[in-house]
């Protein structure tokens, strides 16, 4: 989320898309009945009459699949009508920036330019900038001793046109915003209902109701989730919906932004800290072999030539430090070498290529820490029977879970599968102590409350016995480069125990030296991630979560550090480091729920980041009841009732503060352009979001271009896939959790009460496809397609409707996918045998949200 | 038939004595509730505070402790975006651990619970309890032949160091710590594959 | 000494089927008034609970007694009930019409011969037969309704309902029978309590005061007739005074149970015919 | 590592609200219930009341209602009704209601209680004392809303059950807290407090409901059973939830509750009636009689008189 869970209270309108958040996101429901209650309009686009949608105040049905159509309509219709919020647009966005002439799209074909068929992938440098001119880009600290030598990028100015009503402007055509304009003129409300399926009333009904956000102070906020994002064009999906927000002025202020309700406890925090294969904690890219081989290659190109993110080589170092501590230096790349680069192949290593992976014998051991894939990745059967081919196999888990058991499944046969699979019972959350991230990028501390049953263990002291066990065996017997796992610095104790507070310091960032022994002494927490240095005397292992554990009054103490702050500040003489908590006197300052002495919020405690764009140009804010950050000009100071998200103060040599005037302070000053991005190259599929059709459609064609699918969608030609057509598979189907259950259900179906509250798995079937079938409400049915079939309960309803899309009826069915054959109070079938296993070439999601299949009674 | 008098004050006393130890029997179920008000159920518990384990909301829990066991875990009042509200999930937290009985109304740990390190050998069709230092060692042994015998070190000229051989799956279940040590020893054992559930 | 005639009026089945029933119904009435009682029953729960397991066991014994009794002698029953069952005479209206100035004026108001079973005694034993019935039924309903059968709450209602209104029934028409047949009645005084708690005998005398038609068929018969000796002083009380009625009633019901027992135990032992005060 | 209880400057859960006996309430909102069940589980935990634990028990009626109605060990379920939808806007109008007990003023379970075990709270809530029912289940007849539910072994001894309803949490209450179940709800579909207070909140919810459009959505609760102590806020009307429109005691219930003070008067009338019997026997004694079958003669004993001769051939008897 770009804001948090309490701002949603914040919003004038506030749209459900892709997301069932008072299902699977429950606390959301306070948030929007408090901005319900002020006053606000709900709206929520989803296939499905959830019971977020009856509690809304528009509810409007949607294809599956279809949400670029629905979105860029949308875009369309700001545009047309001129309901963009003007002067925001101008300031903050690149509307009015210049792109190149190579740049195209064909909707003949549904090609952007620059795709190169013998690649098969775009250069997307057909999608940059006119350059104007170039400047040195080398700042101070990069020649500094201990910091690596490469040459930093130049910076570039780019050329613009006045505003976005410059349309006198020779170069107008070639403006984002006219780009922009031309590609959505095709998106009419008349064609994307043809696309979506939905009425032409309640479609304007609901474009009207949210374009309505673009007045200056009224804010609109777009809750998303894996509805959006689980399809071939999923990065699209949620790139489209910052366009509208960017158009409308909604991006940075309270009440707005575009958030992902995230699914897991903690996957904000192993997206932060980098559990995928391109990346490196902090958002920063993982070597590879291709674009980053070396460290100085990676400094060339990693950073940007301006904006905040120039300083990624300090947190890339401070990285290494704390990966390889006295072992890294700066001659030797800081140990750069040392981790293991992503090959050319690098997709085949994400989650659906893993099964390929073993299938073809390649991949011959794997470890499930608190996962279930076996139960939650596309296609499972050919999955489990891939996993057959493991040697060997390693689960951490609360339970025996389908992916430890996968050889106990119906329908394999164990005597012939010489996998060896460990099971490693794991502590509860309640049994360890740590901290989490929420969705909001709020960092909490967790207690531990009991110790754990039996012989269970924290993860932590797991993945401790183990790199002691395999760090043995390389000391002992050497082995394939043994220097890269003997040169790991690995000091996390407290006592000679295993501690979760040294690696929240690793977290935090540190001074170092070559003395620095984490299990022996605690070491000089820094306040930020500010500090950090690319000349090795600093370390940290995630530049993002800097400040968040940093009172050296008593490191060893949690409760005294932000992340555990219960409206409490660290109560210090001198401003940074304190004895102890005490009491803020304004937990909610400006009244907007910021709740800043809460906990603490990556980065640097800030609530809403873009926040400058709350204000205008002259730090004047859209809206004076919601004020985040605001320019006094007679105290010449920034109001802060958030952290500013720019660079709002400069300090002199002496010490002095002074605040730094509007006009020096850029919403977007991370980016290199320091402005927000509509067209991009940033994105491997396209500089705008297009509308292609799901892998597996109910339709014929693509209505918007000449490309039935994305042209990028990755693994599709593999064989496993099998696709069905629509010609034998008719009905759309789509995934989902409910509010009673969790994901693979391995940790809610072993909670007697969850089981009792929803017993059965079960398929949502329309009435009419129902009485088609033969279908009654209860009776077992068989859903099948290509990758398999699966038995459950149908659950006939009035709730979802068959859509007219394209002049033909189009059904659909929901199926929930929190049962396999595990457990003892409460089993059923993988509904994931059926979902196809393709998906998105930028961040390579699976496509669970639309396919297709048939339905039959049993 | 020819009740004998006899034979009548037996049958009598049979089916009272019958019917009377069968009403004994039953007395002895205990009961999930007691409608004693007088003990408070929280009664000398210490307070932690943890954090709900399902969506990525980030509700505050408190886990009401006494004599080392859970007794109750629910909503932390104080905590700002939750307000001591949970959702069916979030409420059902305690069960993870501790469950009524539905036989005995006693509180039981979760049998369904795994707590002892477990082996499935090839071939076998069931699981074997092993110790945490063998289980250990096992592994430790996989991952290094398994290392030893796929490690790439160089692609194309350029230094890679990395087994296409092994993946790591998962990461978002844990803490932001222990996902640090999860990500340093897969990274570090040169393993590429690592995901998390970030897309599923 | 004197010799004093019987008739044998009542088998030993059935007084103790009688026995059995009267005391288990007076066990039933005791446990239910703590459930139809809040005060007892707030006042004593673990008592309370007691009684109700005890209400089910005696229930049980209530119900199966009456059973016992039909499947032991199935013609006898059948007799029995034949007799409730006959026309009505002159003198069976008659005694209804006069029952309640009898009641009010035993010394002035006299009642006409009656057959074996008085008009009055079919009502009262029917009303007592029917009582029984509708408890045992409702009893049973709401017991296995409320366990194994699960029944609505609407029909635990209505069985509630009619449980409650035959005890009332039942109260009234136990109570009534016990002052009359046990002769607490001055009238009827002179040991018809033994008839059920004793040796199933009535005397002559007493024979021809209640049932004259019957008594009078039964002499003239002489199968049913029992010739005993008695002391003098002896006869008088037989005929005249039943002061164990009186004393049973007057210091409760428990001790009529114990009385009873006493009675029938006398009946086992068939002890010549001298009561024990 | 060992367990370190950090500080944390909590307010102590228990000692969180002063506690003040007052006419109390819980309001249920259905136009803020998502249907989540929060509320059924929080009610579960707190009460330590079990779920089924054998494999695939839990009977499915093919609904999200699950368990479908109020059980011996379930105090509270959340009803999904269907309706036809009375907008364009929605494929139906989906109520989600709330079944549980609704702590009558005028409660039939209370009033039939023998042993007192139900009754109302300082709170006005209907509570129990479970160690006082004697498992009698009158009070199942007697709800107007069909809530009581016993545990215990479900038997023919009856004597292991005990009557299972909402209590209202009277030990969390009188510990300052809410009930379990308006504690955990999310969207503020419940809350609870002065019932006066609760009243106004619903009323104004259902006028705000009206000018949104929902025309059928009401109050439920301030006079229904002399006012319950759940205010129900119907955002779709009546039809859409498991609530009788006119709930009353069932003239069974009453009649039964009649028949204790009938029995007593009638009690006390037969005993004066027998007693002045009684007094009118006094001193009577009967002559004593025999008869002479051979003449047919009822002779008084004590006289030798004949009292009266049966003329056989008249045919007398």
């Amino acid at each position: 989320m770009t804001g948090h869970y309490c701002d949603l209270s914040n919003a004038d309108v506030l749209l459900s898309c892709g997301s069932n958040n008072l299902e699977n996101h429950p606390v959301s429901s306070k948030w929007v009945q408090r901005a319900l209650d002020a006053g606000a309009t709900w709206i929520v686009v989803d296939p499905r009459y959830t019971r977020t949608a009856s509690q809304a105040d528009i509810y409007c049905p949607i294809r599956s699949g279809t949400d670029i159509a629905f979105y860029g309509g949308l875009i369309n219709y700001i545009i047309e009508n001129r309901l963009e919020q003007t002067e925001y647009v101008n300031e903050y966005t690149n509307a009015t920036y210049l792109i190149k002439d190579s740049y195209n799209f064909d909707p003949e074909t549904g090609f952007f330019s620059g795709w190169s068929e013998a690649d098969h992938k775009y250069d997307t440098s057909a999608w940059g900038y006119q350059v104007e001119s170039e400047t040195d880009g080398a700042q101070a600290w990069m020649s500094e001793a201990g910091v690596p030598k490469y040459t930093p990028k130049a910076v570039k100015t780019i050329k613009r046109i006045a505003s976005i009503d410059d349309t006198s402007n020779p170069d107008y055509k070639h403006s984002v915003w006219a780009i922009m304009k031309e590609h959505y003129s095709r998106y009419t409300i008349e064609t994307v209902c043809d696309i979506c399926g939905m009425d032409a009333a309640t479609l304007e009904l609901v474009y009207k109701t949210y374009a309505s956000t673009g007045a200056p102070e009224k804010s609109g906020t777009i809750m998303y989730a894996l509805g959006q994002t689980q399809h071939h064009y999923g990065s699209q999906n949620t790139r489209i919906m910052t366009l509208v927000q960017l158009l409308l002025g909604n991006a940075g202020i309270a009440g707005g932004g575009v958030n992902a309700l995230r699914g897991e406890p903690n996957v904000q925090g192993a997206t932060d800290m980098a559990m995928l294969v391109f990346d490196f904690p902090g958002y920063l890219k993982w070597p590879s072999v291709t674009d980053t081989p070396t460290l100085r290659k990676w400094l060339e190109t990693q950073p940007n030539a301006q904006g905040y993110y120039v300083n990624k080589p300090k947190f890339l170092i401070a990285g290494l430090k704390e990966w390889y501590g006295k072992n890294a230096t700066v001659d030797n790349d800081y140990g750069y070498d040392w981790l293991p680069k992503i090959p050319k192949n690098g997709a085949i290593y994400t989650t659906i290529g893993t099964f390929e992976l073993m299938d073809q014998g390649i991949m011959k051991g794997y470890f499930a820490w608190g996962q279930n894939p076996v139960v939650s990745d596309p296609n499972a059967k050919f999955n489990r029977n891939a996993m057959a081919k493991l040697d060997w196999l390693v689960v951490a888990d609360w339970v025996v879970t389908a992916t430890a058991s996968f050889w106990n499944a119906p329908d394999m046969d164990p005597s012939q599968i010489n996998t060896e699979v460990y099971l490693m019972p794991a502590a509860l959350i309640y049994e360890k102590s740590g901290t989490i991230a929420n969705s909001g990028r709020w960092l909490q501390w967790r207690q531990k409350a009991v110790e754990p049953i039996d012989e269970a263990k924290p993860d932590y002291e797991i993945c401790d016995m183990l790199w002691r066990e395999i760090s043995k065996l390389y000391q002992a017997e050497g082995g394939a480069c043994p220097e890269a796992i003997l040169n790991v610095k690995w000091d996390y104790y407290v006592d000679g125990k295993i501690d979760p507070r040294p690696v929240a310091w690793a977290l935090n960032g540190y001074e170092i030296d070559d003395s620095t022994d984490l299990g022996a002494k605690a070491p000089k927490l820094l306040p930020n991630f500010t500090k950090l240095t690319a000349d090795g005397k600093t370390a940290n292992a995630i530049w993002i979560y800097g400040g968040f554990y940093n009172n050296n009054a008593d490191p060893y103490d949690p409760a005294i550090q932000p992340v555990a702050r219960r409206h409490t500040k660290i109560d210090s003489e001198d401003g940074v480091n304190g004895k102890e908590m005490v009491p803020v006197p304004d937990k909610d300052p400006g009244n907007i729920r910021l709740y800043p002495s809460w906990a603490f919020s990556w980065p640097a405690n800030r609530r809403v980041i873009y926040n400058r764009a709350s204000a205008d140009a002259k730090g004047k804010p859209w809206n004076p009841d919601r004020v985040l950050v605001a320019w006094d000009d007679s105290k010449k100071e920034w109001i802060r009732n958030d952290v500013p998200d720019f660079g709002f103060s400069t300090t002199a040599e002496d010490g002095t503060v002074t605040h730094n005037p509007p006009e020096k302070c850029p919403a977007f000053f991370m980016k290199d352009e320091l402005h927000a991005n509509f067209v991009t190259t940033g994105m491997k599929d396209a500089p705008l979001p297009e509308h292609y059709e799901p892998f597996e459609t109910p339709v014929e064609k693509n209505l918007l271009n000449g490309a039935l699918n994305s042209p990028m969608i990755k693994f599709a030609e593999n064989e496993s896939v099998k696709k069905g057509d629509r010609s034998q598979y008719p009905i759309v189907a789509t995934t989902y959790s409910i509010t009673e259950h969790w994901q693979t259900g391995a940790q809610t179906r072993m909670c007697p009460v969850l089981d009792e509250i929803q017993p059965r798995q079960f398929i949502e079937i329309g009435e009419a496809l129902a009485a088609e079938k033969g279908i009654a409400n209860g009776d077992e049915v068989v859903v099948f397609n290509n990758r398999s079939e699966v038995r459950m309960n149908a659950l006939v309803t009035k709730r979802i409707q068959p859509l007219t899309v394209q002049g033909q009826t189009v059904h659909l069915v929901g199926m929930i996918h929190h049962w396999d054959w595990t457990n003892r109070y409460s089993t059923g079938e993988v509904t994931n045998e059926l979902t196809p296993n393709v998906g998105d070439p930028n961040s390579f999601i699976p496509e669970y949200k639309a396919f297709l299949v048939d339905v039959r009674k049993a | 038939m020819e009740l004998t008098r006899r034979g009548f004050f037996k049958a009598t006393a049979l089916a009272f004595a019958g019917s009377m130890a069968y009403e004994l029997s039953t007395r002895s179920a205990a009961f999930a509730i007691d409608g004693d008000a007088d003990d408070w159920k929280l009664v000398n518990t210490e307070e932690y505070t943890n954090i709900c384990c399902y969506c990525s909301g980030g509700c505050g829990v408190i886990c009401s402790v006494r004599d080392g066991e859970l007794i109750n875990l629910e909503g932390d009042p104080d905590h700002p975006i939750n307000e001591g509200c949970l959702c069916p999930k979030g409420a059902a937290m305690f069960q993870l651990r501790n469950i009524v009985d539905d036989k005995t109304g006693e509180i039981i740990h979760n049998p369904e619970r795994v707590t002892k390190p477990l082996v499935r050998r090839p071939g076998a069709s069931e699981w074997e309890e092993i110790s945490w230092d063998q289980m250990i060692q096992e592994i430790a042994r996989h991952v290094k032949d398994t290392r030893d015998a796929t490690f790439i070190d160089k692609e194309d000229g350029v230094t890679c160091n990395y087994t296409p051989a092994i993946g790591s799956m998962g990461g978002s279940q844990q803490n932001s710590e222990e996902e640090y040590l999860i990500l340093k020893v897969m990274r570090s054992l040169g393993i590429v594959a690592i995901d998390n559930q970030a897309r599923v | 000494m004197a010799e004093v005639r019987f008739i044998q009026r009542h088998s030993l089945l059935t007084r103790i089927v009688h026995c059995t029933v009267a005391v288990s119904c007076v066990w039933l009435m005791i446990s239910g008034l703590f459930v139809f009682v809040p005060a007892i029953a707030a006042a004593n729960p673990d008592l309370t609970r007691f009684m109700k397991i005890t209400h089910r066991v005696v229930g049980v014994v209530f119900i199966c007694m009456p059973i016992i009794g039909i499947i032991g002698s199935p013609k006898g029953v059948a007799e029995f009930f034949k007799k409730y069952f006959k026309k009505w005479t002159p003198e069976d209206v008659e005694f209804m019409k006069k029952f309640v100035p009898y009641m009010l004026m035993p010394k002035k108001v006299h009642m006409p011969d009656q057959d074996e079973v008085k008009s009055g005694q079919r009502i009262a034993d029917g009303m007592l037969v029917i009582s029984g019935l509708m408890m045992a039924i409702s009893g049973l309903a709401l017991w296995l309704g409320g366990s194994v059968a699960h029944a609505s709450a609407e029909t635990l209602a209505v069985m509630r309902f009619i449980h409650d209104l035959f005890f009332l029934l039942m109260v009234i028409f136990v109570v009534a029978h016990a002052f009359l047949g046990g002769g607490v009645f001055q009238p009827y005084r002179g040991g018809t309590v033994k008839l059920m708690f004793g040796n199933g005998q009535v005397s002559e005398a007493n024979a021809l005061y209640h049932w004259g038609f019957w008594a009078r068929e039964e002499l003239e018969e002489g199968a049913k007739i029992v010739v005993r000796t008695v002391p003098d002083e002896d006869r008088k009380r037989i005929s005249s005074k039943a002061s164990l009625g009186v004393a049973a009633t007057t210091t409760g019901v428990a001790a009529v149970a114990a009385k009873a027992d006493e009675a029938v135990r006398n009946a086992v032992d068939e002890a010549q015919a001298d009561p024990k005060e | 590592m060992a367990t370190v209880q950090y500080e944390l400057n909590r307010t102590h859960l228990a000692e969180r609200n002063a506690y003040a006996a007052s006419e109390k309430a819980i309001l249920f909102d259905s136009s803020r219930c998502s249907g989540c069940k929060g509320c059924m589980v929080a009610c579960k935990c707190w009460n330590m009341l079990p779920s089924p634990m054998e494999l695939n028990s839990q009977e499915w009626n093919a609904s999200l209602q699950c368990p479908y109605d109020l059980g011996p060990n379930t105090r509270l379920t959340i009803t999904f009704r269907e309706l036809d939808s009375t907008s364009p806007y929605r494929p139906v109008d989906w109520a989600i209601g709330r079944r549980a007990c609704m702590h009558c003023t005028d409660a039939g379970c209370v009033n039939v209680c023998p042993t007192g075990a139900l009754f109302h709270n300082e709170d006005g809530l209907v509570t129990y004392d479970a160690s006082k029912c004697i498992g009698c289940s009158y009070c199942l007849g007697a709800c107007p809303f069909d809530v009581p539910r016993h545990i215990g072994k479900d038997d023919l001894s009856g004597t292991a059950i005990r009557i299972n309803k909402c209590t209202g949490c009277p030990d969390r209450v009188s510990h300052g807290m809410n009930p379990a179940c308006v504690t955990t709800c999310q969207p503020g579909a419940l809350q609870f407090g002065d019932r006066t207070e609760m009243v106004k909140i619903a009323e104004e919810r259902a006028a705000a409901l009206k000018a949104k459009g929902y025309e059928n959505a009401s109050v439920y609760g301030i006079n229904e059973m002399g006012g319950t102590h759940v205010i129900y806020v119907l955002k779709y009307g009546l039809d859409g939830y498991e609530l009788p429109a006119n709930p009353s005691i069932s003239w069974m219930t009453s009649a039964s509750e009649i028949m204790k003070p009938v029995l007593g008067i009638g009690f006390i009338a037969l005993v004066a009636g027998l007693g002045a019997c009684l007094l009118s026997g006094i001193g009577y004694r009967r002559d004593e009689l025999r008869y002479d079958e051979v003449n047919h003669d009822v002779i008084d004993v004590d006289t030798g008189d004949i009292v009266k001769h049966i003329d056989k051939e008249a045919g007398e008897r």
